[in-house]
């Protein structure tokens, strides 16, 4: 296991759209993070039911998705095109029909190779189906085996990158984002998640190496942008759901720790704290993103972009055509954008990039923890700590410190009933022992321990202390 | 301010231990358990209010939330006593192959600030289990929670269940980010909440002018 | 009516998104064209018949629409939100009903501005109804007089711009781009396209000012923007679209020399042309215009936006949300990095427009032609022209030697299967009588004469010469 | 190259003068109308085959079916006289609230090329009209197009009175910007083409082998 002590980038300067330290190039030829930023086209199904017998229905919709995708990429002479195959849960629990989908979209690449010479790669993100029984079991049982075998499969198969939405440590999570309990949320991503993602990423990282085919990385989706659709909907406050962001980064970092190489998945914001750490290229999404969910981020996150994803849209029709066309055509003149940017060089590029940046950092904190200066700042303060929970502590005071000098400062609006969880959250923070042990401990005392198996976080012996 | 004021006072603030010791003191002091009650829903109510304004964050609801629960504990033997039940019976979940919590989690904390008898289901709920549940508390609402769009069709399924039961008394509303009014129309529900906290606001206008 | 004889902008690098020398203040106070590019949110209805029965369902729709519009700006901040009306063909035969829907409009944005502090304003752009018989009679008729009747109410009730998509001289305009007739085409769109214009937009902006509201502009959608889309779908040369396009701005001109003042109509691609003749703002729209429809154009098309639009999308929902306000998102964030641009003075905006308008115009000759540079030169050929008839012969040589030298130069990829046209085209123009009313007098003589009626184009007497 | 090859290029080109004055020629030379038939519908099968391969474009097949035409009206009386008929009678329209003629034009054009019988109803076009116009002619095949989304009502209106109507041997197909396979399928057509070019396949396929 890799530990990062140093920054990748130390430089916020260096920390670009389209450019990594270390690109990640696919059988056909994309260099992912070597110069050039590409659209990541997702896409799910209709409202409908996946079901052995609407399974031919299915397969016809990825089939289109996937036929039409390769000719529009191919019109619009994109230099590459990823397509990322999210499964949908039952595709995971049955993981013929989840490979089903996956030749489909093989072939449609390989097809759209042969007729355009369209460089293409899919990505396939099998589900996090552990969580489907309450409470869930991480480590066995058949839940996990079918989620491993749609990894085995696919990367059997040739897709070229591995991802996962993992959700480790959901079990308490949810619920300190409903009560605005940091302490509680450090226990989640820092202590659970780490240790199951160290787990399972080094399950994933294995069946990647047999296949010859790159572990891209996981995403604090459930976790920290559960937080940023509560923030957007007024639930939590906006400074919460920053800080949650950055120590998030701490969670997502291990698929890293385990070999993972990137591009990092599109809904994980915490992807530019993890470019500055490890080099990888990192894939994001933004205002393109729209048809999956608003938020306050939408230009900032394309400012380190790597491929340029639009999340999730139904393959439903809209005037322009089915929907995921639409929104790979809006992908599309995004990445030719920036890439007319790099074209002209660094300096050009920072920019745009700067832009990107000054046009949102200013309305929101969560926008503004995103930042080039902000991620190098969260991101030292992460390998700098001897271990992850203090690794959470560190950004989340980290966090606490840019977004209050900003308020202070008057850089970025923040109220008065945002900025008084400044103080809470760093209260809470202040009580916190220093010791990860002792953490462990006190937490385990407090938590609901009928949501989670103890043993599967390695944590039983602490169960029973 | 009278003692009762200040109880609701101490719910507004999610002051636990202060609400638990007034309800006690107001319980030892002889106060008809209908008027205590009636502070606690009051300080809910103000909370909700509040947070309807974007005065007030959910985790500040939460706490209100739950020193109102620990003081109605309190209660709770003297309004049985009364004969005093809840506004109304709700069973709440999200419907099969969905493991979101958060919303409808949301809604049954809003739900039980109102008073209502609320009984949690989880996630991942068969219909069936919706409709013992409902038949066995004689539920006034049942509300069905979906974030997936592939679990809508297990919502429509649900629904039909409960028309096949015949539970004439028991509305069905559902809630959920993919849902529109239209599909809740669609498929037949009694009623459709866009957000938390328009969700108590339906029931008592679906069950409490019934 | 106003002569253009010279441009309002004559230096390419003046041609700029935000920033326009004849701005338009809506009551509101957004100052279009003042320095600041707007969103200008476009919506219909989903699948649904409009009737008496069905009203109250639409205002529902229009209601929901207009409300999550006006929220969602202001939490993004939105400097202002343009939101346009267009009429649905019902709603401008039934005037009634087109007002109920301007009224709920009209409402939304008076409680957007007082709830919110936003500033909005509203575009009506009721249907061109007269073609509902063939051949159409296009200055009286019951369908002529509802049509009226919806600009004067809509103009009485408060909407800040009138709008339309004009189709005088569609009649033969279609012919023309199947058969790939340059003659015809110019026909329909110089000769029978500007006398209705010079007719109608009489009427609107004599409605426009007996209200104080702005007789915004009209775009030659029903022209050039179906040759763009059966150039996209390999039906026409692209070629052959692009040079369309410039010859319907001789069309589109009409307004302004009626008295139009901006914006022009979000998909009338012709107005670069006339923003550098007329120095009026103009509406844009492109790459966020997927839902609407896919185009060669995506960026290029924002190199000179005063309000950027999404041109269409039903109020269906998407997984973020309904589809409009999941457009105004990404439009909201569109606006924000330009605006940032802008603020760093126009140097730096060139910068970002050169990005624009590099990313597309080496791909497609219909990208090339909306270059400020083409824009500058085809306006001028315009203008210089003695009458529209010439003017549209004059934009059309310019056009060809516009394209026929890039390809010439490789600056943009076009086939041989579509250079040929080059010739093609220029041998029809060769053989064009330089006089107008033998272009008439010839033209009359071939065309199909049952498909308009001669008279409301004031060509009756050619008609029986 | 025989002489017929040659129309058949004449064809291809769009040289109607040419493949006028060969079709003449043909004629007076006695040969078979059906072989100067099929000279002429393969000159049109190859325009529309180098059409779905890219390499023509619409004012060429354009050009190419007014040569055709032309040379078909010549050809007309002796097919008539042998019992020589189209291949299909084919029903064309846009439908009612709609005005737009293009892809139906060209759909037109596409089978007419293919020696259907085409009776072109133009746009805006009422249900009622249809059946009328399918029951007289005896179609084989009713084309509806709509360009509009607030037209799709009206097609399935009009497919609903082709039920009513009860005409077996007429199929209802549609096509246009907004149709999608699914909505298709939802009102009960008996066909959707996505393009004009993959009309004539269509008919072929759902009447040809009835
Ligand atoms: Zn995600
Ligand atoms: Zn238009
Ligand atoms: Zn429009």
């Amino acid at each position: 296991m890799t530990s990062f002590r140093t920054l990748a980038i130390e430089n916020p300067t260096q920390l670009l759209f389209g450019v990594s330290p270390r690109p990640v190039t696919t059988r056909s030829g994309m260099r992912i993070g070597g110069g050039l930023v590409y659209p990541e086209l997702n896409f799910t199904l209709p409202t409908m039911l996946v079901t052995e017998q609407t399974m031919p229905e299915v397969l016809r919709h990825y089939t289109e998705i996937v036929t039409e995708a390769t000719r529009r990429a191919a019109e619009l002479e994109a230099p590459g095109l990823l397509l990322e195959f999210e499964a949908l849960p039952p595709m995971t629990e049955n993981p013929d029909w989840g490979m089903d989908v996956v030749h489909v979209l093989l072939d449609g690449i390989e097809k759209g190779e042969s007729k355009y010479g369209l460089k293409a790669a899919l990505r396939v993100t099998p589900n996090d189906t552990r969580e489907m029984i309450r409470p869930p079991r991480m480590r066995s049982g058949a839940l996990y085996e079918n989620m491993l075998a749609l990894f085995e499969r696919s990367a059997a198969a040739g897709a070229d990158l591995l991802s996962i939405e993992s959700v480790g440590g959901k079990e308490v999570h949810d619920e300190a984002l409903v009560s605005g309990d940091l302490e509680l949320a450090i226990f989640g991503l820092c202590v659970m998640g780490v240790r199951d993602m160290r787990f399972l990423w080094t399950e994933i990282t294995g069946i990647a190496r047999r296949h010859g085919v790159h572990p891209a990385g996981d995403t604090a989706c459930g976790f920290a942008n559960t937080a940023m659709v509560m923030a957007e909907q007024r639930l939590i406050p906006r400074v919460f759901a920053a800080v949650i962001r950055a120590v998030s980064a701490v969670r997502s970092l291990v698929a890293y720790e385990c070999g993972a190489v990137g591009p990092g998945k599109d809904c994980g914001y915490e992807n530019v704290f993890l470019k500055a750490i490890t080099g990888c290229p990192m894939a994001m999404e933004g205002k393109t993103a729209s048809c999956a969910h608003l938020s306050p981020v939408g230009n900032v996150s394309a400012a380190m972009a790597d491929t340029w994803s639009n999340e999730s849209v139904q393959n439903v029709k809209l005037l322009g055509g089915m929907a995921p066309i639409c929104s790979l055509e809006t992908l599309i003149y995004d990445c030719r954008l920036m890439n007319e940017a790099i074209a002209d060089g660094p300096e050009a590029a920072r920019t745009l990039r700067d832009w990107m940046v000054r046009s949102d950092a200013r309305f929101d904190p969560q926008a503004l923890i995103l930042t080039p200066a902000s991620a190098v700042r969260v991101a030292r303060a992460i390998v700098v700590a001897p271990n992850p929970y203090r690794a959470g502590i560190a950004a989340a005071r980290e966090a606490i410190a840019i977004l209050s000098d900003a308020a202070a400062q008057g850089a970025c609006k923040i109220s008065d009933r945002e900025a008084v969880w400044f103080d809470r959250m760093t209260d809470t923070l202040d009580d916190l022992p220093s010791d990860e042990d002792a953490f462990i401990e006190r937490t385990m005392a407090q938590v609901d321990r009928s949501t989670f198996v103890a043993e599967d976080y390695l944590l039983a012996e602490r169960a029973n202390a | 301010m009278t003692e009762l004021d200040n109880l609701t006072e101490a719910i507004v603030r999610g002051d636990r231990k202060e609400a638990v010791r007034l309800t006690q003191e107001r319980i030892d002091a002889g106060d008809e358990p209908k008027n205590i009650l009636a502070a606690l829903v009051k300080g809910m109510d103000i909370v909700g209010d509040k947070f309807q304004r974007q005065e007030a964050w959910v985790p500040e609801m939460l706490i209100a939330s739950r020193a109102m629960s620990q003081s109605l504990a309190l209660l709770e033997p003297l309004l049985v006593a009364a004969g005093i039940k809840p506004e109304f019976t709700a069973v709440v979940g999200t419907v099969e192959g969905d493991l979101h919590d958060i919303g409808k989690n949301l809604v049954a904390m809003m739900w039980r600030g109102a008073n209502f008898h609320v009984i949690d289901l989880g996630t991942n709920v068969p219909s069936d289990k919706f409709v013992e549940a409902a038949r066995e508390h004689n539920a006034d609402v049942v509300g069905l929670s979906a974030l997936l769009t592939t679990t809508m069709p297990a919502m429509k399924a649900t629904i039909e269940k409960f028309r096949e039961a015949n539970l004439p008394n028991t509305k069905v509303v559902i809630g959920g980010a993919p849902i529109t009014m239209e599909f809740a129309r669609e498929i037949g529900a009694d009623g459709f909440a866009p957000d938390a906290a328009s969700a108590v606001g339906l029931v008592r206008e679906l069950v409490g002018k019934a």
